[in-house]
C-alpha cells in the first residue's frame, strides 16, 4: 500500500536519513522505533510531505507522492499527528473537525459532515466538549482531539508521532484502545514511540532505525533478540 | 443566557446601529459628517486589515499601500484615459486585488516579522515612487480628482454610499468569514503545518486572503480619492496612518470585523472629540494600545459588548460555523464541500 | 446611542451657540507634522495678534472677534476637514494655509460652503486660477514671485544653474517657473543658462552624494537653488560647505525656501551660513513703513522672535477680511466677497487690495503688489532685515 | 573624476558605520530575543533628544552627552523590556509572534507621538562635537562626522569585544542559539532577554545622539533609520551581527554611489530611500536567509 525506497534526506552536512526503505501492507499496524536522532521523525515528516526527501521515492497506492506538498499528501489518504500536539487553539473542538472534511475534494453535505464529526467525537468520549474552544482542553483532551481531527480526513494510513508520550497513564491505556478498535476497522497505522513497552504490546511488526539506517524489521519479538538493537539502545 | 437570546440581542442590537447609521444625516451636520463619513472609510480598511491579519494570521502592513494603489489607479484611470469614474473605481479595485495577488505570492515564503518587514518596505516603495514621479501623479502637490457626486456642497449622498459599500463589504466578508474558507484562514492562522497535515490548501487560502483583503483596502481607497478630491501619497499611505489604523482593529478586537468596525469609529470620534488637547491625543491612543495589548489581547471594545450582551468571551471572538443539527437539508453559507 | 451623538455633535459646536455675540473668523495652519509646522505656529501667532489689537479697538460692527485656528497638518483632506469645521462653526470667513495641495482641498469646502477665504502664505498658480468666487489670495502666486528671482539670475549672468528641489507642491511650483523661465530667456550676457534640477523626498537628509556630484561637475554650477524648506533646506547649506562645494568663490548657495529667514537657520548651519543668498517679500530697504516697524517690534516683543514674510502675511490677512467686514455692514459672504474686491487696506506689506482682471488666470482675486527681494547674509548671525540687499523689483500691477 | 568617487565611497562608509551602530542594536535584540523591535527608530529618536536636552540644558559636553544618552536610552530599554517585553516569556501571553510586532510597534507610535508632544516639531541641532571641516587632500570632511564615525567604531570594538571575549557575551550566544539548553548550563534566558534588549536599544539611542548634530534631530527623525536597519539585518541575515555591519557599509554605499549612478539622474535622490527598501524586498523574496547565509531563525 505505502513504499518507501532508498529515501535519503541531507541537512546541510548531516544525513537524517539514508537509503531507507521499507513497505507497509494495507490494514498493518506498524511501529518505528529507534535512539534519539535516528530519523524517526524525519521519516514521518518526508512521507507527509513537510520535508522533501534528498533523493529516493515513496509510493502510495502504486503512484508517487514524494515531491507533492502536504495537503495534496493527506487529501490522498495519509493523516498524521504531530510529537507536540497541533489543535486549532482558538478554534473549538468541532470547528477543529470540520477543517478536514471541508479541505477534502471529497463531496459531502453539511449534514454528513457534522454527523460523522460527531460519531468521532462521541467514540473519543469528547463529544460533551464540542463547543469548548481548544485550548481550553487539557494536554490529554487536546491529543484526542488531534486524532479525531486525522480520523475526519478518513485516511486510509494514520502515521502517530509520539502519541503516548507525557501523558497520563490511563489516557495511555485509552488511546491504546482506540488504535486497536480502529485498526480492526481496517486503517492502517504507523506509529513512532519512545514507549517501547506500549509499542510491543500494541505494533504487528516493528521497524527500528539508528542513525538513520534500518537495523531491524520484523516482529516485536524478534527485535528484542536483535544484536544491533540491543546495541543501539545499550550503545546511546 | 441561551444562545438563541444572545442571536437576539445581536440582532437588535444590530438593527438599531443599522437604523441609528441611516438616522445619521439628520442627526449630524457637515462637519460632522465628513468625520462619520472618514470612520467608515477607516472601519472599512481596519476590517479588510482584520480579515487578513486577525483572521489568518499574515501581519501585513501593505494595507494603506494598496488603498492608495486602487485610489491613484482611479483617479489616473478618470483622468487621463477619462474612464466613467464607476470604471475607475472597478479598476482601482482590481489593480488593489491584483498587486494582492503578487504579494500573496511573493511572501508565501514569509511568516512573522518577515512578512511585516516585506510589507512596510513594499509600502514606502509604494509611497515614494508614487511622491517620486510627480510628472504623473503630481505627487505632493496633489492631483485633483473629480467628486464622485460632482461636488461636496452636500455629504449626504457620500455618506449613504460608503455606509452602503461598508456594510456591503461587511456582509462579504462575513459571509466569506462564516464559510469553510474561514475556518480554513483560521486553520493557517492558528497552525500552518498542521492546517497542511489536515489538507488545507495553505498556498491558495493564503494567496486568497491576501487578494480578498486587498480588493476591500482598494474599494475604500477608491471611495476616498473621489471623495477628498485632492490625493497626496502622504495622505493615504505615510506610516503613521498604517499604525492608525492598527491601533483601531487591536483596540476593537482584531479576531473580529465587528470589533474593527467598533475599533475604528470609536478611535475616529475620539480623535475628533479630543481635538483639543492636539497631539497629546495621539499618545492616547498610543499608550491606549499598548495598555490594551498588554492586558486584554483580544481588544476592548468588542469583547466588552460580548461581556454585556452576556456570552461568555471566549465563545464569541469568533464568529460560530452554525450547521443544522436536525436532519433536514441544510446549507452552510458558501461552503459545503463544493 | 443617538443621544450620545447629539452630545457629540453639540460638544463639536460648541462655538455655535455663542456666535451671535461675536463674530466668528477661522484660521487655517500646518501646526504638526508632517505639515511645515514652524511656520504655521508663526502665523497662528501673527493672527492671534491681528485679532487682540482688533478687539482692542472695539472689534467690528460693534461686535469682538473669535478666532479659532485650526491644524491642517500639510495633509489636503486634514484642510478640507478643517474649513468644514470651521463652516460648521459658523465662522464668516477663513484665513490662512500655508500648503499648496492643501489649500487645493480647501478652496473647495470653500466654494462649496460660500465661505471667503483669503489665502495668507500657499503660493501655486492654481489656487487663483480656479477663478473661485470666494478665494483671495495676499501670497504672491508662484509666477509672480519666482519670474522676479530668475530676472535675478539672469542679470548677474549666472550660466550653470542647479536646483536641489523637494518634491513638495511647493518645491516643484517654484522648480517650474524657474526651468520655464530660465529655459527659454538668455542670461544678460545673452548665454543660454544651462538649468538642471534634482528633485528629492523631504525626508532625505543626507544630500553630500548630489552636491559631491555637483562639484565633480564641469563645468562647475555656478549657482546652487537649495529649493527646500525646514531642515532640508538647512542640511544642503551646511553639506555643500562641508566639502567645500558653495558658497565659494565659485559657486554661489541659493537658500529659497522662507526656513533660511528664521533664527533656527543660524543656530543650525552656524559660520557655514555666511554668503548663503536667500528671498522675502520684505526688506526694510524698500522703505520700512510705520506699520512695518510697528509689526516688527510688537510681534518681537509679543512673542521673541523677528517676524517673517509668511507672518506679515497672515497678519495682513486678517485686518483685510475685517476690513472687508466692516465695509459690508454685514457678515453674508456675498456681501463680503464684493466688500473684498474693493477694499484697499494699508497693511504691513503695502497697500492690501485684490485684482479681479481675469488675465493670466492666476491674477484673479490675487494681490498684486508682493515684492520680491534677494538678499545675502553678509555676517554670521545677521538677521535677514540686516542681510545685504541683491535685487530690489517692486512689481507693478 | 576619482576624487569624485573616492569621496563618495568615503561619504558612503561613514555613513554606513552610523547605520552599522543602529542595525547591530537591532540584530542583537533578535538574536537574543528572537523578535524584531519595531521601535528601533523611536529608540534612536529618543536618543537624540536625551543628548541634545543634556547638551543643551544641563551643560554636558556633547561627546558625554552621547554616552549619558545612551545610558538614558538603556534604561528606558529595560522599563520597556520588563514592563511590556517580559510577558512575552510566560504563558499568559498567547500569540506571541503577534504581540511582539504590534507591542514593538506600537511603542514605536507612542514613543513618536510624545516626543511630538513633548518637544514640538521643530528641528533641533545639538552642539557640534568639533565645529568645523577637516581637508585631507582633496577630500573636505565634516569634524562631527569624523567624531561619529571614531566613536561609532569605538562602540563597535566594545561590543564586538564584550559579546567575542567575556562571559556575558557568552551567555547570550549561548541563549540566541538554544534557550533551553543555556538555562540548563545556569544561564538565565530572561536575564539575558533584558541585556540584549537594554544594549539594544542602547546603541540604537547612541546612534541617534551622535547623528544629532550632523543629520540634526526631529521627532520624526527614526522613521527611514528605523526602516534601514530592518532593511541592514535582512542583508546581513537576521540575528547576525557580523553581517549586520558588514551589510550597514553596504548600504552606506549603495545609497551614495546609487543617487548618483541613477538611470535618470534627476529622480536619484527621490528614490534615494527606496534602494534600501528595494533591497530588503527583494533578499526577502530570493535568499531569506540573507546575503551571507547566516542560519534562518523563525520565531517562536
Amino acid at each position: 500500500m505505502l513504499e518507501v525506497v532508498d529515501l535519503v534526506k541531507d541537512f546541510g552536512g548531516i544525513r537524517a536519513v539514508n537509503r531507507l526503505s521499507f513497505k507497509v501492507e494495507e490494514n498493518e499496524l506498524l511501529g518505528i522505533i529507534g535512539p534519539n536522532g535516528s530519523g524517526k521523525t524525519t521519516t514521518i515528516n518526508l512521507i507527509s510531505g513537510v520535508l522533501k526527501p534528498t533523493s529516493g521515492k515513496i509510493i502510495f497506492q502504486g503512484r508517487r507522492i514524494d515531491g507533492l506538498p502536504p495537503y495534496e499528501i493527506a487529501r490522498r489518504g495519509i493523516g498524521r499527528t504531530f510529537q507536540v500536539t497541533q489543535v486549532f487553539r482558538r478554534m473549538t473542538v468541532l470547528e477543529n473537525m470540520f477543517v478536514p472534511a471541508y479541505a477534502s475534494p471529497q463531496r459531502r453535505s453539511d449534514r454528513e459532515i457534522r454527523r460523522k464529526a460527531m460519531e468521532i467525537l462521541s467514540f473519543l468520549k469528547i463529544y460533551h466538549l464540542r463547543k469548548e474552544y481548544a485550548r481550553n482542553l487539557s494536554g490529554g483532551q487536546q491529543k484526542l482531539l488531534e486524532i479525531g481531527r486525522v480520523l475526519m480526513l478518513d485516511p486510509k494510513v494514520i502515521m502517530m508521532d509520539e502519541p503516548f508520550a507525557g501523558i497520563h497513564p490511563k489516557l495511555k491505556l485509552e488511546i491504546h484502545g482506540y488504535i486497536r478498535e480502529m485498526h480492526r476497522e481496517g486503517r492502517t497505522f504507523i506509529i513512532i514511540s519512545h514507549d517501547l513497552q506500549t509499542i510491543f504490546t500494541l505494533s504487528q511488526r516493528l521497524i527500528v532505525l539508528s542513525g538513520g539506517e534500518k537495523i531491524y524489521d520484523g516482529t516485536p519479538e524478534g527485535a528484542k533478540e536483535d544484536e544491533r538493537v540491543v546495541e543501539a539502545y545499550l550503545g546511546e | 443566557m441561551s444562545e438563541k437570546g444572545i442571536r437576539k440581542v445581536n440582532l437588535a442590537a444590530l438593527m438599531v446601529i443599522g437604523a441609528l447609521a441611516l438616522a445619521v444625516p439628520f442627526i449630524l451636520h457637515s462637519y460632522w459628517l465628513h468625520v462619520a463619513i472618514i470612520g467608515l472609510y477607516y472601519a472599512l480598511l481596519a476590517s479588510s486589515w482584520t480579515l487578513l491579519a486577525g483572521y489568518t494570521g499574515q501581519f501585513s502592513f501593505a494595507t494603506m499601500a494598496l488603498a492608495g494603489i486602487s485610489a491613484y489607479t482611479s483617479a489616473l484611470l478618470v483622468i487621463k484615459a477619462s474612464f466613467p469614474i464607476w470604471g475607475g473605481f472597478l479598476c482601482g479595485i482590481a489593480a488593489a486585488a491584483f498587486v494582492g495577488l503578487l504579494i500573496g505570492m511573493l511572501v508565501l515564503r514569509l511568516s512573522g516579522p518577515y512578512l511585516a518587514l516585506f510589507t512596510i518596505a513594499f509600502s514606502e516603495i509604494t509611497r515614494i515612487t508614487l511622491n517620486a514621479e510627480y510628472r504623473l501623479t503630481r505627487g505632493d502637490m496633489g492631483l485633483t480628482v473629480p467628486y464622485l457626486f460632482g461636488g461636496i456642497e452636500n455629504k449626504i449622498p457620500y455618506y449613504y454610499t460608503i455606509l452602503g459599500i461598508l456594510a456591503a463589504s461587511l456582509t462579504l466578508m462575513w459571509l466569506l468569514l462564516r464559510s469553510k474558507y474561514g475556518l480554513f484562514f483560521r486553520s493557517i492562522r492558528e497552525d500552518e503545518q498542521a492546517a497542511a497535515a489536515m489538507g488545507v490548501n495553505i498556498v491558495r487560502y493564503k494567496i486568497m486572503a491576501f487578494v480578498v483583503s486587498s480588493a476591500f483596502a482598494g474599494v475604500a481607497g477608491g471611495f476616498f480619492a473621489h471623495y477628498v478630491g485632492t490625493l497626496t501619497p502622504n495622505s493615504i499611505m505615510e506610516l503613521p496612518r498604517m499604525g492608525l489604523i492598527i491601533a483601531m482593529a487591536v483596540i476593537g478586537g482584531i479576531e473580529s470585523l465587528a470589533g474593527a468596525v467598533s475599533g475604528a469609529l470609536v478611535v475616529q470620534f475620539l480623535q475628533e472629540y479630543l481635538r483639543a488637547i492636539g497631539m497629546w491625543r495621539f499618545v492616547i491612543f498610543g499608550l491606549a494600545l499598548i495598555l490594551i495589548l498588554r492586558f486584554s489581547q483580544n481588544g476592548l471594545i468588542w469583547p466588552l459588548y460580548q461581556r454585556l450582551a452576556g456570552r461568555r468571551v471566549e465563545a464569541k471572538t469568533e464568529p460560530e460555523l452554525e450547521l443544522p443539527e436536525s436532519p433536514e437539508p441544510g446549507v452552510s453559507p458558501g461552503g459545503g464541500g463544493a | 446611542m443617538r443621544k450620545l451623538f447629539v452630545v457629540l455633535a453639540a460638544l463639536g459646536l460648541g462655538f455655535l451657540g455663542s456666535a451671535a455675540e461675536y463674530i466668528l473668523i477661522g484660521g487655517v495652519a500646518p501646526l504638526s507634522a508632517p505639515g511645515a509646522a514652524e511656520s504655521g505656529h508663526e502665523m497662528k501667532l501673527a493672527m492671534e495678534m491681528a485679532v487682540a489689537e482688533i478687539n482692542a479697538a472695539g472689534g467690528v460692527l460693534g461686535k469682538e472677534i473669535k478666532l479659532v485656528v485650526e491644524d491642517t497638518r500639510g495633509l489636503p483632506e486634514e484642510g478640507s476637514a478643517a474649513m468644514n469645521r470651521l463652516a460648521d462653526m459658523g465662522v464668516v470667513g477663513v484665513v490662512g494655509e500655508f500648503h499648496s495641495a492643501v489649500a487645493k482641498a480647501e478652496i473647495e469646502v470653500a466654494k462649496a460652503r460660500k465661505l471667503p477665504f483669503i489665502i495668507s502664505e500657499a503660493w501655486a498658480d492654481v489656487l487663483t486660477a480656479k477663478q473661485y468666487k470666494y478665494v483671495f489670495r495676499i501670497a504672491p502666486a508662484n509666477s509672480l514671485f519666482y519670474t522676479k528671482v530668475a530676472d535675478w539670475i539672469r542679470a548677474v549672468g549666472f550660466k550653470n544653474v542647479v536646483a536641489i528641489v523637494e518634491n513638495t507642491d511647493w518645491g516643484l511650483g517654484v522648480n517650474g517657473v524657474l526651468e520655464r523661465e530660465l529655459g527659454t530667456k538668455p542670461n544678460i550676457y545673452g548665454e543660454k543658462v544651462k538649468y538642471t534640477y534634482i528633485v528629492a523626498e523631504r525626508t532625505v537628509t543626507d544630500f553630500t552624494p548630489q552636491l559631491l556630484r555637483f562639484k565633480a561637475m564641469r563645468p562647475r554650477p555656478d549657482l546652487i537653488m537649495n529649493i527646500f524648506t525646514g531642515t532640508g533646506e538647512y542640511l544642503i547649506v551646511k553639506q555643500a560647505a562641508e566639502i567645500g562645494l558653495a558658497p565659494t568663490r565659485e559657486t554661489a548657495m541659493f537658500a529659497v525656501g522662507t526656513s533660511a529667514l528664521y533664527p533656527e537657520f543660524w543656530e543650525t548651519v552656524g559660520d557655514y551660513g555666511l554668503f548663503v543668498i536667500t528671498k522675502t517679500g520684505y526688506h526694510p530697504i524698500l522703505g520700512v513703513t510705520p506699520a512695518i516697524k510697528e509689526f516688527v517690534s510688537k510681534f518681537r516683543e509679543k512673542y521673541g522672535r523677528t517676524p517673517t514674510f509668511a507672518a506679515m502675511e497672515a497678519y495682513d490677512s486678517i485686518y483685510t477680511l475685517v476690513k472687508a467686514i466692516e465695509m459690508a455692514k454685514s457678515t453674508d459672504p456675498d456681501d463680503i466677497v464684493a466688500a473684498l474686491e474693493k477694499v484697499r487696506h494699508d497693511g504691513v506689506l503695502g497697500t492690501i487690495y485684490f485684482s479681479t482682471e481675469k488675465e493670466p488666470a492666476w491674477m484673479y482675486h490675487q494681490w498684486p503688489g508682493a515684492k520680491a527681494v534677494v538678499i545675502q547674509y553678509t555676517e554670521v548671525g545677521q538677521k535677514y532685515t540686516e542681510a545685504l540687499l541683491l535685487w530690489p523689483a517692486i512689481l507693478k500691477p | 573624476m576619482l576624487e569624485f568617487y573616492l569621496a563618495q565611497v568615503v561619504n558612503g562608509l561613514i555613513v554606513g558605520l552610523i547605520y552599522a551602530l543602529m542595525a547591530v542594536g537591532l540584530s542583537l535584540i533578535f538574536s537574543v530575543l528572537k523578535i524584531v523591535n519595531f521601535a528601533h527608530g523611536d529608540c534612536y529618536m529618543i536618543g537624540g533628544f536625551f543628548s541634545y536636552y543634556l547638551a543643551t540644558l544641563l551643560g554636558f559636553h556633547p561627546i558625554a552627552a552621547v554616552f549619558v544618552g545612551m545610558l538614558g536610552v538603556m534604561a528606558v530599554g529595560i522599563l520597556i523590556h520588563q514592563l511590556l517585553l517580559k510577558p512575552l516569556y510566560t504563558p499568559k501571553v498567547e500569540r506571541k509572534g503577534e504581540y511582539a510586532i504590534l507591542m514593538t510597534f506600537g511603542i514605536g507610535i507612542f514613543l513618536q507621538n510624545l516626543a511630538m508632544a513633548l518637544f514640538g516639531p521643530w528641528t533641533k541641532r545639538p552642539p557640534d562635537f568639533i565645529p568645523g571641516v577637516t581637508k585631507l587632500g582633496f577630500l573636505f570632511i565634516d569634524n562631527n562626522r569624523l567624531v561619529v564615525a571614531g566613536v561609532g567604531i569605538v562602540i563597535m570594538l566594545v561590543l564586538l569585544y564584550v559579546i567575542g571575549r567575556t562571559f556575558i557575551g557568552k551567555a547570550l550566544r549561548a541563549v540566541s542559539q538554544d534557550r533551553d539548553a543555556a538555562a540548563i548550563v545556569g544561564v538565565n534566558p530572561v536575564r539575558m532577554n533584558l541585556l540584549a534588549f537594554g544594549i539594544g536599544v542602547g546603541l540604537a539611542g547612541a546612534a541617534g545622539a551622535l547623528i544629532g548634530p550632523v543629520f540634526l534631530i526631529s521627532p520624526v527623525m527614526g522613521i527611514l533609520p528605523g526602516v534601514k536597519s530592518f532593511v541592514i539585518i535582512v542583508l546581513g541575515g537576521m540575528g547576525s551581527i557580523r553581517g549586520a555591519i558588514i551589510a550597514s557599509i553596504l548600504l552606506g554605499l549603495v545609497e551614495s554611489l546609487g543617487s548618483v549612478f541613477f538611470l535618470d539622474p534627476t529622480r536619484g535622490l527621490a528614490y534615494k530611500n527606496a534602494f534600501g527598501v528595494l533591497l530588503l524586498a527583494l533578499v526577502l523574496l530570493f535568499k531569506p536567509t540573507g546575503l551571507f547565509g547566516e542560519k534562518f531563525v523563525r520565531l517562536e
